[in-house]
């Protein structure tokens, strides 16, 4: 995905500007910056899910491979199923897991019958590691999983539908160490399938799992790079003051 | 709180309301408070003894019961006059927009009893229609909304109409020796939908009646009175139900109205002899008096002088 | 992973088909579909809205219009004070009724025969001699004189004029003769006859005669039986609310108490008038048909929806400001006192309001405890004797006069308006002191 | 004279009021704050050991006081009674009245007048009495105050609890109203059940209180009270009632939560709780004029058993009633479904309806369903619309054209009937109030159950 | 001020073990540690904000001075005018700027009159190096200040009863980078007056502003010592974990 000239306002308030980026495909990019830079906004441009905000404005134009997310021929809720996401928070429907999983499959009508579905639902939860773990209580609601397995379980949800890119915004803010490896792990993974974009508040995490790193400040995106070089040789002089911990 | 208070029939109610207004505005004394209670409950409030917070009098849609009676006696309220003050038509009405259908108290009687003789037996009320009665009468399907069992309206309804007509069926003769199942045969109205309990409220009758051209209705003549123009009073026995016919007696179907006073309260509450004055003077319950006006139908000449001197003169109550 | 996994389509190919596609029009088919539905259901409830006042304001308007006749008034010394005493008293009982009669026999001297004379003083209403005997007592000096009066005209003329009654009807369907009739056309060609704004209905109490009915009574008893209701509810709400929401410990008393409110928020309102007929009026002897009890059976009424607001009004201020004033070493109450309650304060007036609009709109309860009377002067104390607005309106729907059809509308116009005023009130405390934290 | 005293009484609050204050504002030099409490909490508690204690006396003394004044002239009074035929009641009120130097109807003579006086001497005493006593727990009281206005007293903790005390007080109103309507009904629903047996009244399947009026009228006895076609009727329209709202006030709720604009939003929801605040007078009014007749004339018209007080328009303009209230709680449900939920079903590409109708209704269902039973039961007890506008036979009919009857109906027509107080007609309205109470209750607690439920888990 | 052997209990849950630590006076300390270890909990029960939590329940001493704060004849308003608190969130009465800081003074009776309280309001901005900017709006409602300048008025409250002990719990975590930086400066300015004791999520900040650092995990006091120490040469291994950011 490529953003170009990105300017955000929440009514008159900027909150993003001129972002231009490339996100690089079947890798891990990550956001990182102090509260409130924008990190969020900016994802949540890439899915338009700041469509329900009214007060929301978008300047720009971002791209997924050639087509113009915010073209009004594209349909959002097909872009939606082409760029899933993932929460801070988990938040399973209150349904059992099965039907969380198949809940994307079956608004898109991508199964003809039961057998594809059960064969999508398999699969996406192998993908995020939940299977062996949940495969004997399938249709038991998916909140009465613990908070990892819980969001392991939105990461599985997300994936059903094989999107192109997975965004997450700091999706082990809630979780604990333990629960926070096994996701990390998971990233890892599914990058061989997927495009990914992890917000995250740990600058410690961006190290471990992506392969990019972004970092913003202010609704400005200071500096973008390879991970290993924004941790150890940043360019500007910012991110070097944010990494070293001298703000933030 | 030294207004004379009263209570009970919510029949006598527009009446007794009437003659407080022109109490207070005739005499120095505060309005009177008329609660519409019914009947039944007027009379527990009035008996439950004397003292200047219970009701000084008590409208009643009939006369008092020995039990009421007792309980009064019970309480200390040991010594009560009765006024009589005139009567209520009660009639059998429709739209104007029907026909009009004079009727029989048989006729009335084999449409809404519970049972009825068929070939000389007595079975479950088998009439659906007008027709099935008499020939005569027309093809309408039966539909009476008339005053539900706690009113005093229907008791006497059924008293005058159901039966005297129940007295004139020779299939009901033969019950005579039983008269606890004669009263019953004669008094028990259909409850498989043909006669409808249609509430206190007189006016939604008369509404419904509009609305319904093929329905008959049963209340009082101060309700057909205000609503000429839209309900007709069906002829009973030949004679129509107007002010004249039912103040003649000629009209059969009516009861009479009563007020009780608490006795004990005359010299204590201010204005007690002067209210009974007013309501028993002329300008009130006269022929042409405004009570008239309101629907009241007045007592014969003779029988009001005998009321009023009783009413003044406080005479005791016996049972 | 699994192999079969392979044979699946990517959503990327799902929404290229032409399957996809057309599943995709369906889908916001439906969505629009559902959008009007929910429309739907609020303009259902529109409507019936609008159904109602219409059919409420279409019959009660005229209710505020009434018509008066002039006549032409001898103040005969004989009828108006026989014993020349000129004392009130002695004036006030002086013969009305007959000068009134004289008074319309000198307007249609014309108008012999006995019956009708009759139909001419069905003319004016039992108003025109209530009238001319204030007329006297205020100003003595009449007595002697002739004057032309505006009087009050009775019910049927009023409904006739408004044309309420057909005069082509058949004589005997309609309660205004012919006679009667011809007397009206005489009067409007001597311009004696005209409708003005019937200010009655607001200042009088309840009578017998719809031409001279009115609302204060109704108006001064709601008013009467709301501040009782208001006294007691308000504080007993707000201190049950803080306790439950501030103080009450976790246990099984303040979760009887808890479920005890919420239950009674949804008890049926007849049976809290049972309440007080057994508890109020026999019980203790309170006096019936009086503002107090009505109060107090309705404050009992009001109490879970006080409480419920306050608890949620005092919810919504946020725990660090407790924890402010208690950081700095408020107490408990301290704080509560004097930062929490006033942060509540609007949500909880929201909910009062609210609540006495509920209360003054109830009409059941107050059935039970002897509230359905005749009262015809405006209560004076909490103690008089008195009726309810919503009470009266029942008592009108259930009289025999037609005209007390129109009243019975304008009185439920003048309930909803207040119930109205107060709700917009409610709302707009609510928007001005809505806090975002 | 009870306003004399109690402005004296105020009065006397006020300064004992000021002077706690002021000796707690004395204090050593250089040393602030040595008071445990602040000085005005040093008043609250004087004024409350001044003031509450003659309070309390007053009171008891305000109960006690008719029948103690009276029990002492009533002996001398009845010596005098055979002047006048009055009643020893009405004479004694008048000797009251006179007392206060009102004027009364009856002459009296001079054994009465001399009653009079001695009455008047007594309560003269009796007040003295009593307002010695007050003086004198007052002073009582103050004193104990003073020895406490010391700076180690803990003032502010003390008089904390006594507010705590009065707020505890006022929480369990609630429970003694629950308490009253239950003892109000039970003690008549008991006499009522000593004349008829309970299981026929709970099971019974006719209800015809048609007692006899006067003694002689042997006709239909005592009656039947038989409840389930009162319950039944009560159910069909109440289950009318609900069908009519449920669905237009649960998809309004979702407009109203998912869709309108704010200004839609501010604009339509108050004019939709109007609907709740319409007095239920004015919809039985509107029942029974304008939708009753019209219900005939469709039920006629289809043949079906019509009856012009049919169940239906009752039942219909309740439901129109209920719909603000169905819309209300139900907005207020949708919207507690966190806005994760919607999160996740749109990230995932679902439309808003989509989303409506598979993730937040499902979440929000067991809310909804309390919201429907807090309904029911208000159309359950619902009274002014069906006294208007439903029947008064209890016709255990299934058919909705026809007349049915309700609980509420039967208690407020038998309550104002013509029948005696004491006779089962009259008894059995607290029995059905009974049935009333225990059945909301029940609907009551299942519905806040299911709502409270519901709360948590999304807290 | 001291505590031994404390334990603390959620219900059946126990927050703390075994806790014992002396807080040096007219010094700064810093608890950190990963989320949910029971720093906020540890520092409450230092001025008895516990209290009103139903199932809370406390085990073991807290000494202020020779004085146990869980004494039951001492009066805990009195205590909390002696320990001076500061929340994660600026929370300002919703009252004026002059009101605000005069509360905490009125309610304790300290001042006998309008100059006294005005004294102390004015000396207790200056403190908090607010006067200069709020002084001329001293009626202003305090919620109308910056999030920064709100923290220093909840500091200047908090100091105006001139208690021994100030506690903190995350003052920054709400601020932007300069208004923190003042925040910091400010803390290093009041320890001459003012024992203090800061629970941060940064350990840049802990390093920054505090003399002395203690570490929690899992509810276990793991470490205290020397600021310098603690970051530079851990005792404890977990210690060393933590701060190089290995789990949390
Ligand atoms: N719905 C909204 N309306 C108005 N302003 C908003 C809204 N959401 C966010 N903002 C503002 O936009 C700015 C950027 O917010 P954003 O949530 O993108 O930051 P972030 O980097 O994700 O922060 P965090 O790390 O705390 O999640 C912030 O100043 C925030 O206050
Ligand atoms: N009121 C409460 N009731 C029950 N458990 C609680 C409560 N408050 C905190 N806890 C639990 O106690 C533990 C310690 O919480 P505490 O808030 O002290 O952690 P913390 O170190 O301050 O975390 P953070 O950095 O997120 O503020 C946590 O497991 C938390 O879930
Ligand atoms: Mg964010
Ligand atoms: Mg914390
Ligand atoms: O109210 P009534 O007793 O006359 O029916």
């Amino acid at each position: 995905m490529t953003a170009r000239e990105l300017n955000f306002f929440y009514g008159a308030k900027q909150a993003l500007y001129d972002i231009n980026i490339d996100i690089a495909e079947k890798e891990v990019t990550a956001f990182i910056g102090p509260s409130g830079c924008g990190k969020s906004t900016f994802l949540r441009c890439l899915n338009r899910m700041n469509d329900y905000i009214d007060i929301a404005r978008v300047d720009g134009t971002i791209k997924l491979g050639d087509q113009d997310i915010y073209d009004p021929s594209l349909d959002v809720v097909q872009l939606r199923a082409l760029v899933g996401m993932v929460f801070q928070k988990p938040n399973p429907f209150p349904k059992s897991i099965y039907e969380n999983v198949a809940y994307g499959p079956k608004i898109h009508g991508m199964c003809r019958n039961k057998d594809e579905m059960d064969q999508v639902v398999q699969s996406s939860l192998e993908r995020a590691g939940l299977w062996n773990e949940v495969k004997d209580r399938l249709d038991q609601p998916g909140t009465g999983l613990s908070g990892g397995q819980q969001q392991r379980l939105c990461i599985a949800r997300a994936i059903a539908v094989s999107p192109d890119v997975v965004l997450m915004d700091e999706p082990c803010s809630a979780l604990d160490p333990i629960a926070t490896a096994k996701i990390e792990e998971l990233i890892d993974e599914l990058r061989q399938n997927f495009t990914i974009v992890i917000v995250t508040h740990s600058m410690q995490q961006a190290a471990r799992v992506s392969q990019r790193t972004a970092f913003f400040h202010l609704g400005v995106l200071v500096e973008c790079g390879e991970t290993e070089q924004v941790f150890t040789n940043p360019r500007e002089e910012k991110t070097q003051a944010y990494i070293t911990g001298r703000f933030g | 709180a030294d207004q004379i208070k009263i209570v009970g029939s919510s029949t006598v109610y527009p009446f007794s309301t009437s003659v407080a207004e022109r109490f207070a505005a005739a005499t120095k004394f505060p309005a009177p408070i008329v609660e519409s209670t019914g009947t039944g409950g007027g009379m527990k409030l009035f008996c439950a003894g004397v003292s200047s917070d219970t009701p000084d009098f008590t409208n009643a849609s009939r006369a008092i019961k020995k039990s009421e009676y007792d309980n009064c006696m019970a309480n200390g309220v040991d010594s009560i006059t009765e006024i009589k003050i005139g009567y209520d038509g009660i009639v059998f009405a429709n739209s104007r927009e029907a026909d009009p259908m004079p009727v029989t108290k048989e006729q009335i009687f084999l449409a809404l009893a519970k049972t009825v003789p068929v070939d000389g037996k007595l079975q479950d009320n088998p009439y659906k229609t007008w027709k099935q009665i008499d020939a005569s009468l027309p093809d309408a399907e039966i539909q009476v909304l008339g005053p539900p069992p706690t009113s005093g309206t229907r008791d006497a309804f059924v008293e005058l109409v159901m039966e005297e007509a129940c007295d004139e069926i020779a299939a009901y003769k033969a019950l005579e020796g039983d008269k606890k199942a004669h009263k019953a045969a004669c008094t028990a109205i259909r409850e498989d939908g043909a006669y409808i309990d249609a509430g206190e409220n007189d006016n939604l009758i008369v509404s419904k009646l509009v609305a319904n051209p093929t329905a008959f209705g049963i209340f009082g003549f101060s309700f057909l009175d205000q609503n000429a123009s839209k309900i007709r009073g069906e002829t009973v026995e030949g004679v129509e139900p107007t002010f004249d016919n039912i103040a003649d007696g000629k009209y059969g179907v009516s009861r009479s109205l009563f007020v009780y006073v608490k006795d004990a309260h005359v010299g204590q509450k201010p204005g007690m002899k002067e209210f009974i004055d007013e309501f028993t003077s002329e300008k009130a319950w006269g022929p042409d008096g405004y009570l008239a006006e309101k629907g009241l139908i007045p007592l014969p000449d003779d029988e009001r002088k005998k009321q009023r001197e009783n009413a003044m003169s406080l005479g005791k109550l016996t049972m | 992973m699994s192999e079969a996994a392979l044979h699946l389509p990517t959503i990327a190919e799902v929404a290229k088909s032409e399957a996809g596609q057309r599943r995709l029009r369906r889908r916001y088919a439906a969505e629009r579909r559902f959008k009007y539905y929910g429309l739907a259901g609020i303009g259902l409830g529109v409507l019936f809205l609008a159904v109602m006042l219409v059919n409420i304001v279409s019959t009660g308007w005229t209710a505020f219009l009434q018509t008066y006749i002039q006549i032409e008034v001898t103040f005969t010394p004989e009828l108006v004070d026989p014993s020349g005493a000129r004392t009130e008293d002695a004036l006030r009982q002086g013969d009305y009724y007959t000068l009134a009669r004289d008074a319309l026999k000198q307007t249609f001297p014309e108008v012999t025969g006995r019956s009708e004379r009759r139909q001419l003083n069905a003319l004016i209403s039992v108003g025109a001699e209530h009238q001319l005997r204030n007329m006297v007592i205020a100003d003595p000096s009449l007595i002697g004189t002739t004057q032309q009066v505006w009087v009050l005209a009775s019910d049927d003329v009023d409904m006739f004029w408004k044309g309420y009654i057909d005069r082509d009807l058949p004589e005997e369907q309609r309660r205004v003769p012919d006679v009667q009739i011809a007397m009206i056309d005489t009067l409007e060609s001597r311009d004696a006859i005209k409708q003005e704004f019937n200010w009655a209905f607001f200042t009088n109490a309840d009578s017998r005669e719809p031409e001279m009915a009115g609302i204060a009574a109704g108006v001064v008893g709601s008013f009467l039986t709301l501040l009782v209701t208001l006294i007691l509810s308000l504080p007993i709400g707000v201190a049950t609310a803080i306790y439950l929401e501030e103080f009450a410990p976790k246990n099984w008393i303040t979760d009887a108490i808890e479920v005890n409110i919420n239950n009674l928020a949804a008890v049926p309102s007849i049976i809290f008038g049972l309440l007080g007929l057994a508890v109020f009026l026999n019980f203790f002897g309170l006096p019936r048909s009086a503002p107090l009890v009505g109060g107090m059976v309705l404050a009992l009424m009001t109490l879970p929806t006080i409480i419920i607001a306050s608890r949620a009004a005092l919810k919504s201020v946020p725990p660090s400001i407790r924890e402010a004033a208690l950081g700095l070493g408020a107490s408990r109450q301290q704080a509560m006192l004097h930062h929490v309650m006033p942060l509540a304060l609007p949500g909880i007036l929201t909910g009062t309001i609210i609540g006495m609009a509920q209360a003054l709109g109830e009409t059941a309860p107050l059935l039970m405890i002897g509230m359905v009377a005749f009262v015809a002067e405006v209560p004076g104390g909490i103690t008089d004797p008195s009726t309810a607005l919503p009470v009266q309106v029942f008592m009108w729907a259930g009289s025999a006069e037609a005209a007390y059809q129109e009243k019975t509308s304008a009185a439920i116009m003048v309930l909803l308006i207040f119930l109205i005023m107060m709700n917009a009130f409610a709302i707009w405390l609510r928007k001005k002191f809505e806090r975002r934290w | 004279m009870v306003l004399v005293i109690l402005i004296a009484i105020l009065g006397l609050a006020y300064l004992a009021f000021h002077y706690g204050r002021r000796r707690a504002l004395v204090r050593p030099e250089g040393l602030p704050a040595n008071f445990h409490s602040l000085p005005s909490y040093y008043g609250y508690y004087t004024m409350l050991w001044a003031a509450v204690p003659p309070i309390l006396v007053l009171c008891g003394w305000l109960i006690i006081e008719p029948g103690l004044l009276r029990g002492m002239i009533e002996q001398q009074l009845a010596g005098q009674l055979d002047e006048s035929s009055a009643s020893i009641v009405l004479v004694m009120e008048d000797v009251r009245r006179m007392a206060s130097g009102e004027r009364v109807l009856r002459e009296y003579g001079p054994g009465i007048q001399q009653v009079v006086a001695d009455y008047r001497e007594l309560r003269y005493i009796a007040y003295a009495c009593v307002v010695a006593v007050m003086a004198a727990v007052a002073a009582a009281g103050f004193l104990f105050a003073r020895t406490r206005l010391v700076p180690q007293f803990r003032a502010r903790n003390t008089v904390e609890k006594v507010v705590m005390a009065a707020m505890m007080f006022s929480a369990c109103v609630a429970i003694l109203t629950t308490v009253g309507i239950v003892l109000s009904l039970l003690f008549e629903a008991v006499l009522f059940f000593n004349k008829y047996p309970f299981f026929d009244f709970l099971f019974g399947l006719t209800w015809s209180p048609q007692a006899a009026l006067r003694a002689d009228q042997v006709g239909s006895g005592e009656g039947t009270f038989g409840a389930i076609p009162l319950l039944a009727g009560t159910a069909m329209i109440s289950l009318i009632a609900m069908i009519v709202a449920v669905p237009i006030g649960l998809m309004a709720a979702i407009y109203l939560a998912e869709y309108a604009s704010p200004r839609m939003r501010a604009t339509a929801k108050p004019i939709l709780e109007i609907l709740a605040g319409i007095p239920t007078v004015v919809y039985g009014f509107f029942a029974a004029i304008t939708v009753a007749p019209l219900f005939s004339d469709i039920g006629s018209w289809a043949s079906i058993p019509t009856s012009p007080d049919s169940a239906l328009a009752a039942g219909v303009v309740m439901g129109i009633m209920i719909i603000p209230f169905i819309s209300s709680l139900s907005d207020d449900v949708i919207n507690a479904v966190p806005q994760s939920m919607r999160d996740g079903s749109y990230a995932l590409g679902a439309t808003q309806s989509e989303t409506i109708r598979k993730v937040l209704m499902p979440a929000a269902l067991p809310g909804i369903m309390g919201a429907v039973l807090l309904a029911a039961s208000r159309a359950i007890g619902e009274t002014m619309i069906v006294v208007m506008a439903a029947g008064l036979v209890a016709n255990l009919t299934a058919n909705p054209f026809e007349a049915v009857t309700t609980v509420t109906v039967q208690i407020a027509t038998l309550l104002v009937g013509d029948q005696e107080f004491d006779s089962a007609k009259t008894l059995s309205v607290f029995a059905l109030g009974l049935l009333l109470f225990i059945v909301t209750l029940i609907l009551n607690l299942i519905a806040l159950r299911i709502v409270r439920k519901y709360r948590e888990q999304y807290e």
